[in-house]
């Protein structure tokens, strides 16, 4: 599913954030990542859905090594990929309901469908009473729940996901794991940067920990780590 | 791409048009201000250019005709002679004027002295010839002082032809800058375009992050680009055909019987006002095309 | 020092995110705000350094009632004040060196004493090596640090943060804690908006929480409440 | 403001305007566009005013002269009528031709038929007179036609109103145009500039929210707006010297001696460049500052 093999990458800066990992996370599995700030756990993510081309090595997804995608292929191959980002990465001019159809309508699905998925992910996430507001009206977990429900609309195969829970409070943080673990329980693989020690550790899953752009532990059902 | 796609495309660039709000009005203005330019320009060139072959037009060749003491036997050289005249190919236009009607014009022009020749007048009777094409001038008089029955042939030699030289010039600096404004105002647009998309980047570098297709990012900036052209095109539309209409008929009866004539409205406004849709369109589209483009090829 | 009577607040499109809330906050309190996402924190909080005025009610900081500021008047009320935002808000053509200092240039200071300064804070953040970074350059935590740099860099008497370890490891949200105990301890007023459980268990302050634009709590050594 | 304050600005201003990289360009280059606009037109318009005046300037008065039959009494006749006519306020030039020039000319336009009257003249001696300010022509005809020893005076009557009336109105049009170009070109930089600093609102924000006064805020963008102006005045400047010293060297021999003549080089393009760099400074630091407030403002 997802296949690394000694990837490096150094941003133009000459900042590695990715210092030789190699990892193979497979169809079905759920995986956190975790690391101090700076790690390299953003960029780690981003080589997934090809925001970013690994300077050296390969990133494998989907049989896909994303290295080689041409520029038209790039849109098509994100499709099969659901995407939270850090910093939410809303349509300021689109409202919150155009926000998550539009990745919908990318994919040209019928306007009824659209409308139908539309609503049931808004209120998956607790915001079908605010689908007419615009990103900037919203509150920083609002906006990211609105990032969360454009990354499940489409039913990926794949969810990934930066830092999903950074700007919730724990009750909601509970609720958006409880929609993971479900996709997660369909069989979708489920990837997940995340600082949040109290899910980490109560929610036993696979964790990847990255220091200084590299994995120094990879423990199926570990904890968080990091005690001080 | 589906029917259903291009509709969503559609209602995508009218509202995006309305929620970027006064960046759309900037872009609009800037099309009707440059486009009102190149109106009132392309109108003001394109008169001048019909003042040019006004005043070319009005060069004229002066032929004094040979006397013949019988009277019958110079009207018919001279009638052999217009003949003959009239049949060159170079020819537009010739005109017969009497020694006794010059003799009138030498009056105007000399005072009342001259009309002790009424009785016994020295002028000979005159063709006046204009050629097709004025700078063929030269040419054409040397051809008819070859002719019988001419006396001498008088065109103002080294006027025309600095005539000429001037107002060719003059047509090759309206020319050059015609070119220039047009030029100047796909720059001008275009770089609004190009600025206002600059200022949407991220939310196309968010699209393409969410699977959108190159062309699926596109298609509602070029239909924006689209309105732009449209929306900015209407003011200088009405302003060209308001302003020359009242122009034309505020100016029509001064100048009348002048040599220097407006051009008609009816042709001349259309054809303007069909140029600036059409620029205003073509420079949105494009505009928007090659704005896009280059934020569509990152990543 | 901070003086709130039945503030509400509606925004334009009708959202009333603080619903009458009246509080009192004394020179040298550490208060944290809790509560769920969407709740009012953030708007709480914007009324604090004007960033928002009051529908009704009224809102003193200082001595000063914001809502009686002319617009002249708010720049200078506002260098009392050091505020961490939510989303960071640092200058993005500014380098995280210039984003610092700007703070300081602001307010006039010698240009050797803002090059000594900023060292120092950025220093305290963990920043140093990378202060010729521009803010698109950083990772989420890092972007924070700056943002919580900036704040602290005036000494201001008062400091109010929203969220200011949204984005950071459990290590370093407990670094970042500890650097806002230090300025507590002399005498700085902190507000804090937050939703990590485990700070506000473990370093128990004053803590004030708000539900649907209302204080619902407001106990002084109090835990985080939200138990799941 | 502290003097190291404002240094902190010029040297943000630059900063920023190489931060903000193409943006910057796109300003500039829609300075340089329009200033090359406005420059050229300038030239443009303010030769065809010159032209307009040469033509006005070209219409003339023609005094033929009384013939008194004594040599002698003729002549101090003359001098007295020159005299006369010279000391009239409206009086530019007079020049004298006589009889002989007169009938020269005459035979060069009719033809060598009038080579006979070389023995004896029917003609008169004639004066020229310009008026100083060509508009005036006809009433000083009128007062020269009251003078003694004037035979006749001609000067075309319905001819040079036509004209005047045709020039005059050329030039308001002309006017009403670089007046339109001027407001465009304000309109169009504003515009740009506008926009570019509107796509930087968040950043104003974010100053003001750190505590930046507004004046503070503020004055890095005015710089930013001098440097927009002086660095888009630079090649339109160039330009326009350039092109009107080729167009004068290329032109000027091709029109000697002819009525229209080129303006000379020295003060003219200097005005204009002193046009162009004044107008592109006010409008990058007006546009600046007006594009900036509108954010001041907001809370
Ligand atoms: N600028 C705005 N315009 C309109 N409504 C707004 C605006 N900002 C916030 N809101 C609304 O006000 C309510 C409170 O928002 P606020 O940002 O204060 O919440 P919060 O407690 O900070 O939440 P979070 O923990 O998710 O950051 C929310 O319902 C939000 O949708
Ligand atoms: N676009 C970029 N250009 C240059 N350097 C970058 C860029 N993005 C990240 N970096 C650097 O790469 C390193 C890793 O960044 P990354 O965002 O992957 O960290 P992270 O583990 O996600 O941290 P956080 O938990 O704070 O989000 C950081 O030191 C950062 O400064
Ligand atoms: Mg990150
Ligand atoms: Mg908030």
């Amino acid at each position: 599913m997802i296949h690394m093999k000694e990837v490096y990458k150094k941003y133009p800066n000459g900042v590695v954030a990715v210092n030789g990992i190699s990892v193979d996370i497979n169809q079905g599995e759920f995986v956190y990542v975790v690391g101090p700030s700076g790690a390299g756990k953003s960029t780690f993510i981003k080589l997934m859905y090809r925001e970013e081309v690994p300077t050296s090595g390969e990133v494998i997804i989907n049989g896909i090594n994303t290295a080689q995608l041409k520029r038209k292929e790039v849109p098509l191959f994100r499709r099969h990929l659901g995407v939270v980002f850090q910093d939410f990465k809303l349509l300021p001019k689109l409202t919150v309901y155009e926000n998550v159809a539009f990745a919908m309508e990318v994919i040209e699905e019928q306007p009824k469908k659209i409308r139908k998925r539309v609503l049931e992910v808004l209120e998956l996430v607790g915001l079908k009473h605010k689908l007419r507001m615009f990103p900037n009206e919203l509150s920083g977990g609002e906006q990211q729940r609105v990032s969360i429900a454009r990354s499940i609309v489409n039913m990926p195969k794949v969810v990934i996901a930066d830092e999903p829970t950074g700007n919730l409070d724990p009750e909601t943080s509970w609720e958006i794991m409880r929609i993971f673990e479900q996709i997660n329980a369909l069989g979708t693989t489920v990837v997940m940067a995340t600082h949040n020690r109290e899910i980490v550790n109560k929610i036993r899953k696979r964790v990847i920990a990255i220091e200084g752009g590299m994995i120094v532990r990879d423990v199926d059902g570990g904890d968080y780590g990091y005690e001080i | 791409m589906k029917y259903r796609t291009l509709q969503r495309h559609f209602r995508e660039s009218l509202k995006s048009l309305s929620r970027n709000g006064w960046m759309s009005v900037a872009s609009i203005s800037a099309v009707t201000v440059t486009l009102l330019l190149v109106g009132i320009f392309a109108l003001v060139m394109m008169n001048l250019n019909h003042f040019a072959d006004n005043i070319e037009n009005d060069v004229e060749i002066r032929v004094l005709i040979d006397i013949i003491n019988e009277p019958e036997k110079m009207k018919a050289a001279e009638d052999k002679l217009i003949k003959q005249v009239k049949s060159l190919p170079e020819v537009a236009e010739v005109k017969y004027s009497s020694k006794e009607e010059e003799l009138k014009i030498l009056i105007e022009n000399y005072g009342e002295d001259f009309s002790l020749y009424e009785q016994s007048n020295p002028l000979r009777n005159v063709l006046y010839v204009k050629a097709k094409d004025p700078q063929q001038t030269a040419e054409l008089a040397k051809k008819i002082d070859k002719l019988d029955n001419t006396y001498d042939v008088i065109y103002g030699e080294e006027k025309v032809k600095n005539l000429f030289s001037f107002l060719n010039t003059g047509r090759n600096i309206g020319l050059v800058l015609i070119l220039g404004l047009l030029f100047t105002a796909i720059f001008l647009i275009y770089n609004t375009i190009r600025i206002t998309i600059t200022a949407r980047r991220d939310e196309i570098e968010i699209m393409k992050l969410v699977g959108a297709t190159s062309s699926f990012v596109r298609t509602p900036f070029l239909f924006e680009g689209l309105w732009l052209g449209l929306f900015g095109s209407i003011i200088p539309i009405f302003v060209v055909s308001i302003v020359y209409h009242y122009v034309y008929n505020h100016l029509t009866p001064r100048i009348k019987g002048e040599m220097l004539q407006l051009l008609d409205v009816t042709p001349l406004v259309f054809q303007v006002n069909f140029i600036l849709l059409a620029l205003g369109i073509f420079i949105g589209v494009w505009g928007s095309f090659m704005s896009v483009r280059k934020f569509l090829r990152v990543y």
